[in-house]
């Protein structure tokens, strides 16, 4: 059985609990969900919200290849991976990883492996937007994002 | 040789623009020659460009990431800063 | 701000979606959530039910004291752990364990860790039911298991 | 010493109750002492006496590893297979 990851760029928020639904209604093979949600900081209430932009396209694209690898490498049964572009408030979802197994380890990798691919590999660029009407600038990419990477070298 | 180029985040902000249809002059063959060939487009391409090293490029929506690599018969150039997705 | 992990051990099924916004609700100092459910598989079919036995009192004192010592360790901001007890059909919520933190790693570490030692710490334990009415016997414990308590050893 | 003790999963299915109270005799002063105790008390504590290997104990709630921790004025026992949580 070879399952497709979900993936989807969009501007709309998510229902962690539908989409949960989704990769497992119906099956009694899977024993281990983990998801995981990036929300939206408020830097100590100096930030009003976050612009992401995308490249669309290549964005899902590139996703999609991680996702694959990550279904591949860990044995997942479904991974779901959600993307929101356009402006988001502080509290407000960025991003939701869905990965299903039938044990525990492989859940937590693989949602951990597309995290840390998304977060340097993905073509998303966030903007920040301040309290004071001033134009944050774009956030710097983060060194430990990258060095992230290395922990999945085998 | 007619080729569209698409700038995202802070590039976009500074060349003024999303994406533009080029004719890349023929001794462009490689991302090097493009950066090489952005530099004499104005000094808003020239400051862009003092970036070089750290400017990602993906060439048909696939990330490239030897400047030598050469631009062949692509479509569509993507030139971009480092990616803060998730 | 030190704040005390929710812990609840109950036979009913728990709302992932609820339970996260309680945890994330007007607060935007959180940039990242984890959850893990695990759930009841069916073994290929052969099972009909899992009965799971707890100990009360001690079961709740001993996943709180793990959870402490999670938030404590990886700096979490909240965290949530739901054990269900009872029969537990195939597909149906057996545990669920939620982390959050300002950033990604936290979130996955704490949960991840909370899990490993639930498994073998926490006192419940599991019996099958198989679908041919057959006692299938009490779970065994794993090896892999108590294996997996070494990773966060420093 | 009167004393409840606390079987959990196979061990109270094997007992035939989830606990009891006893009284202790005088020369039951440590875990490892309880489980010599079991195994004069018929063919059902034996039986699961021979896997005390793995058996797990706490003592008023609280894990203990070394089978030659004292029962102290401890309230409640409970003894157990390996747990399988999660």
């Amino acid at each position: 059985m070879s399952i497709k990851p979900d993936i989807r760029i969009q501007a709309e928020d998510f229902d962690i609990k539908a989409e949960i639904e989704k990769l497992t209604q119906g099956r009694t093979d899977i024993g281990a969900v983990v998801t995981f949600s990036g929300l939206c900081r408020g830097e100590g209430d100096t930030l009003s919200a976050l612009e992401l932009e995308h490249y669309p396209g290549m964005a899902e694209a590139e996703i999609t290849r991680i996702a694959e690898q990550a279904m591949k490498r860990f044995g997942l049964l479904g991974m779901t991976a959600i993307h929101r572009y356009g402006k988001i408030k502080p509290s407000e979802n960025i991003v939701l990883v869905i990965a299903t197994s039938p044990h525990r380890q492989a859940s937590f990798d693989g949602a951990n492996f597309l995290m840390d691919f998304l977060k340097t590999r993905a073509p998303f660029w966030k903007k920040n937007h301040l309290v004071d009407g001033d134009d944050g600038g774009w956030v710097d990419a983060k060194d430990a994002d990258d060095n992230a990477l290395g922990k999945w070298e085998k | 040789m007619t080729i569209k180029l698409v700038y995202f985040a802070w590039l976009r902000e500074r060349f003024g623009m999303g994406e533009e249809q080029v004719d890349l002059p023929e001794s462009v063959k490689s991302i090097s020659d493009l950066f090489d060939w952005f530099e004499t487009r104005g000094e808003e391409f020239e400051a862009v460009m003092e970036h070089r090293k750290i400017i990602q490029v993906a060439i048909d929506q696939e990330h490239v990431q030897d400047s030598g690599t050469l631009i062949g018969d692509a479509k569509e150039i993507a030139i971009f800063p480092p990616m803060t997705g998730g």
